[in-house]
C-alpha cells in the first residue's frame, strides 16, 4: 500500500495530516534543541535523539487517551511531547532545572510526567516492558477501560524481560500494547546480527501475543494501524506492534555513527517520515509556504522553549535530599 | 494472648491488611496452592485469584508487575520465594523500585513489600540460604525490616505494607514454626524502633531475625555466671534504631554485634563503626562483631555448622569483650 | 506411531531395550532410596526426584559421549548418573559425606561431577541455559566436536533466561542440545495455566532454534531422535527438544502433590515409562522372572550404594574453608 | 616510562594478555566498534569475532555464558557497561560465579573478569553512577579490584585476568581521560597490595578508586596548613590489604576512611569497624568515614554536587580528626 493509498485509505482529512506534520516537527526541533544545549555543555547529561522515529511516537501516542499510560525509553522524547507532557518542563528537565518534569531530579533518560499517565522513560533497556504489565494488571483489576502502552527498541527484545512480560501479559489478557520500534541499531550494533529467528516479529505471536508489522515512517498508515490495535487492547489481550523504522541520528547527541554504511543512511533519509509526510501533504493540496510555515512554528516553539528554560532556576540543593523514602529518609549532609 | 507460628503469626496479618485495603495483593510462584512454605495459605479461597497472583517463575516479571502496579495504586506484596532468587531480580528492585520516586522528582511513590525468606535452613546449601540484609541497607530508598517473632512478623507486616516505601521483608526460614503469643488485635509496629529482647547491664548484645534466639540463649548462659547482658532486637535495619542502640551502648559501655549474615562487609560492621564514631572514648572496649565466616553456605551439616553462630560462641565473645 | 512400531523402527535390539530398562530402574531405585533417606532424615537437603521421567534421562544422556558436555537441573539424579557418574559418589553427596561428588559441600541440588562433563545441577531454576551456551561458545572455539546437553524443565521457559540463552545460541550456531522435560508442573503449579502461547515448542522456533516434540515417556523412541539430534547438533547449531512426560512424585519427596487430580495421575501412571518398556520388552519375548531379575538388580546396586554411603566419613571442618577462592580466601574461623 | 590514558593502559594491557593467552577473550556489547568509551578499541581487529564478542542486550547470557566458557576453560573479560546494568546479570555472578567452585568441592574454577565501569560521570543520574563495591565484598567468592590510576589500571587489569577467581574489576568512568605513566613492559600487580599514594606522618586517609586523586588534592590542601597526611589506595578491596592499613594507622593513630560510595553499608564500614575492633585504643581517635549520604543520584549538577566528596570536605574531615 502507498502512502497516498494509506493516506486516502484512513480518510485521513488534511487537517489530521497537517497535525502530524507539526507534531513531528516540534519533536525534530525540540531534540535539535536539545542537541544544540548538549553540545553547548548546558544540557548535561546524555541525549538520545529519535531524529528519523518521530512517525512511531504521534502514531502510537496520539492515539492513546490523556488517561492512558505510558511507559517509555530512552529515546522517549518523542513520546512523551506527543503524549502531552509541556516541552518546557521536559526542557528543564535536560537542562536540570527545578521547573523539569521531574524537578531536575532525572535528566532526558528519565522524564516521566504522572500528570499525562506518562510513567517514565528509563536507562534500563527492557526494564520498562515488565512494569508496563504490572500498571495494566491494576488497569484490570479496577475494571478500567484504561490501557498501558509501552514502547521500547529492537535491542530490547533480546533482554529476558520481554518474554517474561509478554508472557505475563498473554496469561492475564491484559490490555497493553507492546510497541516495538525497530531502528535497526541497538547503539553501534546492528540488531539483525545478534537476533535470531523472526525477531521481535516472530516472537510475539510465539509468547501469545498477537503481533502487527507496520511501516513505521508512514505516519498516516501507522496512525490507522494504531488507532485500530488501541481499540482491541482496550480490555482486551495484549498486542503487539513491531514499526519498522531507522535512527537516522547517532545513538546519543555524541555519536557520529560512523559505523553504518553510507548508501544505508542514504537510503533511509529518503524514508525519512517527516519529508514523507511532507509529500503526501503536497498531494494533499497543501503548499511550501504552508509547510515552511509547520516547520517554523515548530522550531520558534521549541527555540522559545529552551531560552525560556535556560532562564529557570537551579533547584536548590534540599531537593537532593526530598523524596528519597518516608520511614528512614535521609538527613541533610550526614557526612 | 493467643499463641500462633511466625507463619501464621504473617498469615494473618496479612490476611487482615487484604480485608482492610482492596489495594493491597499479593504475588508470587504456587501461591493459590498456599506458598512454598504455606504462608499464604487460604487467601486464595477468601481473595480470588485476582488478588492472589499466581506467577510463572518470571521473577523480571513478577517484581517489575509489582512496580507499575505500585505505581498506579496498588500495594504489592511480592513474594520471592528464596531471598536468594531475589538475586534474579534486583535490576527491577534497586534500579526501578528503589529510584523511581527519587529520579521522578516525587511524582510517585513505590509501595510494595518484597517478601525475601532468608537464613539457614534445612541443609539448604550456597544457593538457598543467604542472608544479604546488609545490601539492601546500602541501597538508597529502601527500607529493610527482619522480624525474629510471631508478633513482630504479625505487627511489621502490617506496617510494612502500610507504608508507602519499598520494603525488603526478610523472613527467616527457620523461624516458621517459632510459637508465640500475638495480640489479638494486630497493630503495627512503627519501622525503625528495636526492641528490647531482654533487660542487662553489663553489655548489650544488638541483633536481628533468628541470631535474636542464639543470642537470649547465650544472655540466659551468661546469666548463670552472673554477667547480665542487655539483648536489642534491631526488628528494622534500615532505618536502624540508632537512639535505641545508642542508650542502651552508652549505658553498659560495651557491646557485641551478632548476625547471621556474612561477617565482612554485613550489617554488623555498619553499627560498629557508627558506635566507635560516635561514641568513642565512652565505649570500655571497641565494639565487637560476630557473624559468619566469608565462605558460600556449605551443604554438609559439619560443615554447615561452620558458618552458624551457636550461642557457646555468643557467650565467649561476650566475656572476652569483659575482659577488654 | 506406537511403542511397538517405534521399537521394530528404531531397529532396537532385545539388548539395548533392556539397558534401557535397567538404566530406568537404576535411576528410580536411586531416588527411592534417596527418598527413604530423606524420611529417615539422613539425606538432609531437599531431595527433587524425577519418578516417572527416566526415559528422558536415559534416551538423551545415553546418546551423549563422555566428553559432551552435560548442565542439569535440581531434578538431576537421573541426569546425572546415566552420563555416567558414580552412584555412591552421588548417594555421598546427598548424604554429605567427604566421598560425595562435591565433597558434601552441595548436596542433591548442586551434584556436578566434572570427570563425567557433568557441570552441575543447579538450584536457580532457569540458570543453566546460560552457562549452556558459554560452554558450547567454548567448543566451538576449540573446533571441538563435543556437544552440549541443557535439561531443563517446563517452568524454565517463562525465565527470561530461556530467550537470552537460546538467542545467543542460535546467533553463534553453537552446538547446543536443550531439552524441556516437560512435566507439566513447576512445583504445585500446572504451568499450562502460567505459559502462554505454545510454550517451549513455539519459543524454538521464534527464537531461531529448530525445535523437535516428543514423547518423553518412550524410551525407545525418544533414543532415536535424540540419537539423531545429536548427531546434527554436534558441529551445528543448536535443537531444542520438548520431551513430554509427567512427574509421578511431589515436587520434592516432602510434597504429597494433593494439588493434582487424581485422575490425572491414575492416567499418567498408565504411561509409566518403565511400565511401557516392561510391555515392550515383553513383546520381545522377556520374561517376568528376567525383567524381575533387572529390577531387582537395580534396587539391590543402590541399597548397596546406600548402605555404604552411610558409612562413609564426615567432611572434616577445614573443608569448609577451602576451595571458595585462592585470592583472599577465608582464615579458618574468622570471627 | 609512556604516558597514556587510564582508558589506553587497560585496552594495552588487555591486548597484551589477550596475545600471550589465546583463552582470553572478551565478550560484551558494542565491543565489534571499540564498547561504549572505547576500550576495546582495534582489539576486534587484532583478535577477530571470536575472542571480542558482540553481545546482544542480553546481560544474563552475557555472563552466564561466561561462567560456561570459564568451566571449560576460557578466561572471560565480561564487560557489562555500566556497573548498574551488571544488577540484570546478579544471579549468574552472585549465586553461579562466586559459589561454582565451592558448591562443586573444588573441581572446577570460574576465572572470569566482570568489568564493571561505577561511578559520578557526566550528570548520569540514578541508573547510570552507582558504586555498589560493598555488595560484592560481601559475596564470599569474588575478588574486588577498583584502580584509580593509568598504571594500576594496566597491572591490576592484567593480574585480573591472570587469576583463577572471579574478579569483579571495576573501572572509574571519570578516569578514563586521566593521563599518568604507564611502565613499558606491564607487569601484574599483586592483588590485594595497597599503593601508598603519599606518605605522611599526622593521619592516615584510606581511600580507592576516583575517590583517591581527591584524596591528594586534600592531602595537598592539608600540607599548606602544616598537616602530614599519609594517602593509601587500596586498589584491591577484597582481600584488601590489612597488614598496610595497619601499619599506615598504628603509625599516624588517625585514620579518615573516604570513598565515593554512599556512606550507610560501605565498605568503609567494614575497615573502621575492623581497626575499632582491632586496634582499639593504640588510636588516638575513632575511625571516622567520609562517603555519599544515603540518596540515588541527581542528575543537576547543583544536587549531583551534594553527593560527591570535594577536597574540602576531606580536608575539614581530617581537621576535626586531629583535633579529636
Ligand atoms: C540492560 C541494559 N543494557 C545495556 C544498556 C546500554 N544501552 C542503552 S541504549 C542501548 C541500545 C538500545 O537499543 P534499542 O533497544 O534498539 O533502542 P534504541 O536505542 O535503538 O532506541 C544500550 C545497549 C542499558 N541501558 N541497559
Ligand atoms: C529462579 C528460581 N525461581 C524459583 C525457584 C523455586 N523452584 C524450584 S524448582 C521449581 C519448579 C521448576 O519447574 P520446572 O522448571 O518445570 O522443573 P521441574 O521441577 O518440573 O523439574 C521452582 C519454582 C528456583 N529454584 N529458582
Ligand atoms: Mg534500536
Ligand atoms: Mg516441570
Amino acid at each position: 500500500m502507498t502512502d497516498a493509498a494509506a493516506a486516502r485509505g484512513a480518510n485521513l482529512d488534511r487537517e489530521r495530516l497537517c497535525a502530524f506534520y507539526r507534531q513531528m516537527w516540534r519533536i525534530r526541533a525540540f531534540e535539535e534543541c536539545a542537541m544544540r544545549g548538549a553540545e553547548a555543555g548546558e544540557v548535561f547529561g546524555t541525549v538520545h535523539p529519535s531524529i528519523g522515529q518521530e512517525a512511531v511516537a504521534v502514531a502510537v501516542c496520539g492515539n492513546l487517551r490523556r488517561d492512558d499510560i505510558l511507559l517509555s525509553t530512552h529515546r522517549g522524547h518523542g513520546h512523551t511531547l506527543v503524549k502531552g507532557a509541556d516541552p518546557y518542563a521536559m526542557m528543564c528537565e535536560l537542562l536540570g532545572r527545578v521547573d523539569g518534569s521531574c524537578r531536575g531530579k532525572g535528566g532526558s533518560m528519565h522524564i516521566a510526567d504522572f500528570g499525562v499517565a506518562m510513567l517514565g522513560a528509563n536507562g534500563v533497556v527492557g526494564a520498562n516492558t515488565v512494569i508496563a504489565v504490572g500498571a495494566a494488571q491494576r488497569l484490570k483489576y479496577l475494571r478500567s477501560d484504561r490501557i498501558v502502552a509501552c514502547i521500547f527498541g529492537d535491542g530490547a527484545v533480546n533482554r529476558g524481560t520481554f518474554l517474561e512480560a509478554l508472557n505475563w501479559a498473554a496469561v492475564h489478557a491484559l490490555p497493553v500494547l507492546f510497541v516495538c520500534e525497530d531502528n535497526r541499531y541497538a547503539a553501534s550494533t546492528r540488531t539483525c546480527d545478534l537476533t535470531a529467528g523472526g525477531g521481535a516479529a516472530a516472537r510475539g505471536p510465539a509468547l501469545g501475543v498477537e503481533t502487527v508489522e507496520a511501516d513505521g515512517n508512514d505516519v498516516a498508515g501507522l496512525d490507522a494501524t494504531v488507532r485500530e490495535l488501541v481499540e482491541r487492547v482496550r480490555g482486551g489481550p495484549p498486542v503487539l506492534l513491531v514499526a519498522r523504522t531507522y535512527r537516522l541520528a547517532g545513538h546519543t547527541s555524541r555519536d557520529p555513527a560512523a559505523y553504518r554504511p553510507e548508501a544505508e543512511v542514504a537510503a533511509a533519509r529518503k524514508e525519512d517520515p517527516i519529508a514523507r509526510c511532507a509529500a503526501l501533504l503536497r498531494l494533499a493540496g497543501v503548499g511550501e509556504e504552508e509547510l515552511a510555515g509547520m516547520r517554523e512554528a515548530a522550531c520558534r516553539e521549541m527555540d522559545a522553549v529552551y531560552e525560556r528554560a535556560r532562564g529557570a532556576a537551579w533547584p536548590p540543593r534540599a531537593l537532593a535530599f526530598a523524596d528519597v523514602q518516608d520511614v528512614g529518609s535521609p538527613e541533610e549532609r550526614p557526612f | 494472648m493467643p499463641r500462633m507460628t511466625y507463619l501464621e503469626a504473617a498469615r494473618r496479618a496479612l490476611a487482615e491488611e487484604m480485608r482492610r485495603d482492596p489495594d493491597v495483593w499479593a504475588v508470587g510462584e504456587d501461591l493459590g496452592r498456599g506458598g512454598v512454605f504455606g504462608q499464604y495459605r487460604g487467601l486464595i479461597e477468601e481473595f480470588g485469584p485476582e488478588r492472589v497472583i499466581d506467577a510463572p517463575i518470571s521473577e523480571n516479571a513478577i517484581l517489575g508487575s509489582s512496580v507499575g502496579a505500585a505505581m498506579t495504586g496498588a500495594r504489592p506484596v511480592v513474594e520471592m520465594r528464596f531471598a536468594d532468587f531475589a538475586l534474579c531480580a534486583i535490576d527491577e528492585l534497586v534500579n526501578q523500585a528503589a529510584k523511581a520516586r527519587y529520579m521522578f522528582g516525587g511524582q510517585i511513590r513505590v509501595p510494595l513489600v518484597v517478601r525475601e525468606p532468608v537464613g539457614l535452613w534445612k541443609s539448604a546449601a550456597a544457593q538457598h540460604s543467604q542472608s544479604l540484609e546488609a545490601w539492601y541497607v546500602h541501597i538508597p530508598g529502601l527500607v529493610v525490616v527482619m522480624p525474629a517473632t510471631p508478633a513482630d512478623n504479625a505487627g511489621l507486616l502490617k506496617a510494612a505494607i502500610r507504608c508507602d516505601d519499598p520494603v525488603v521483608y526478610m523472613e527467616h526460614k527457620d523461624l516458621w514454626g517459632l510459637e508465640g503469643e500475638v495480640p489479638e488485635e494486630i497493630e503495627p509496629i512503627p519501622l525503625g524502633t528495636a526492641r528490647l529482647a531482654r533487660a542487662g547491664r553489663d553489655l548489650t548484645l544488638v541483633t536481628w531475625s533468628a541470631a535474636v534466639h542464639t543470642a537470649l540463649d547465650a544472655a540466659a548462659q551468661l546469666a548463670g555466671e552472673g554477667v547480665d547482658a542487655e539483648v536489642l532486637d534491631l526488628r528494622t535495619l534500615w532505618p536502624w534504631d540508632r537512639e535505641a542502640v545508642f542508650a542502651s551502648v552508652a549505658r553498659t559501655r560495651r557491646v557485641l554485634i551478632v548476625h547471621e549474615a556474612v561477617r565482612v562487609g554485613g550489617f554488623g560492621a555498619e553499627i560498629a563503626a557508627t558506635l566507635a564514631e560516635e561514641l568513642g572514648d565512652r565505649l570500655a572496649a571497641p565494639p565487637r562483631r560476630l557473624g559468619a565466616p566469608r565462605i558460600p553456605v556449605p551443604y554438609s551439616p559439619p560443615l554447615e555448622q561452620e558458618v552458624r553462630i551457636p550461642a557457646d560462641r555468643i557467650a565467649e565473645a561476650a566475656r572476652a569483650l569483659l575482659r577488654a
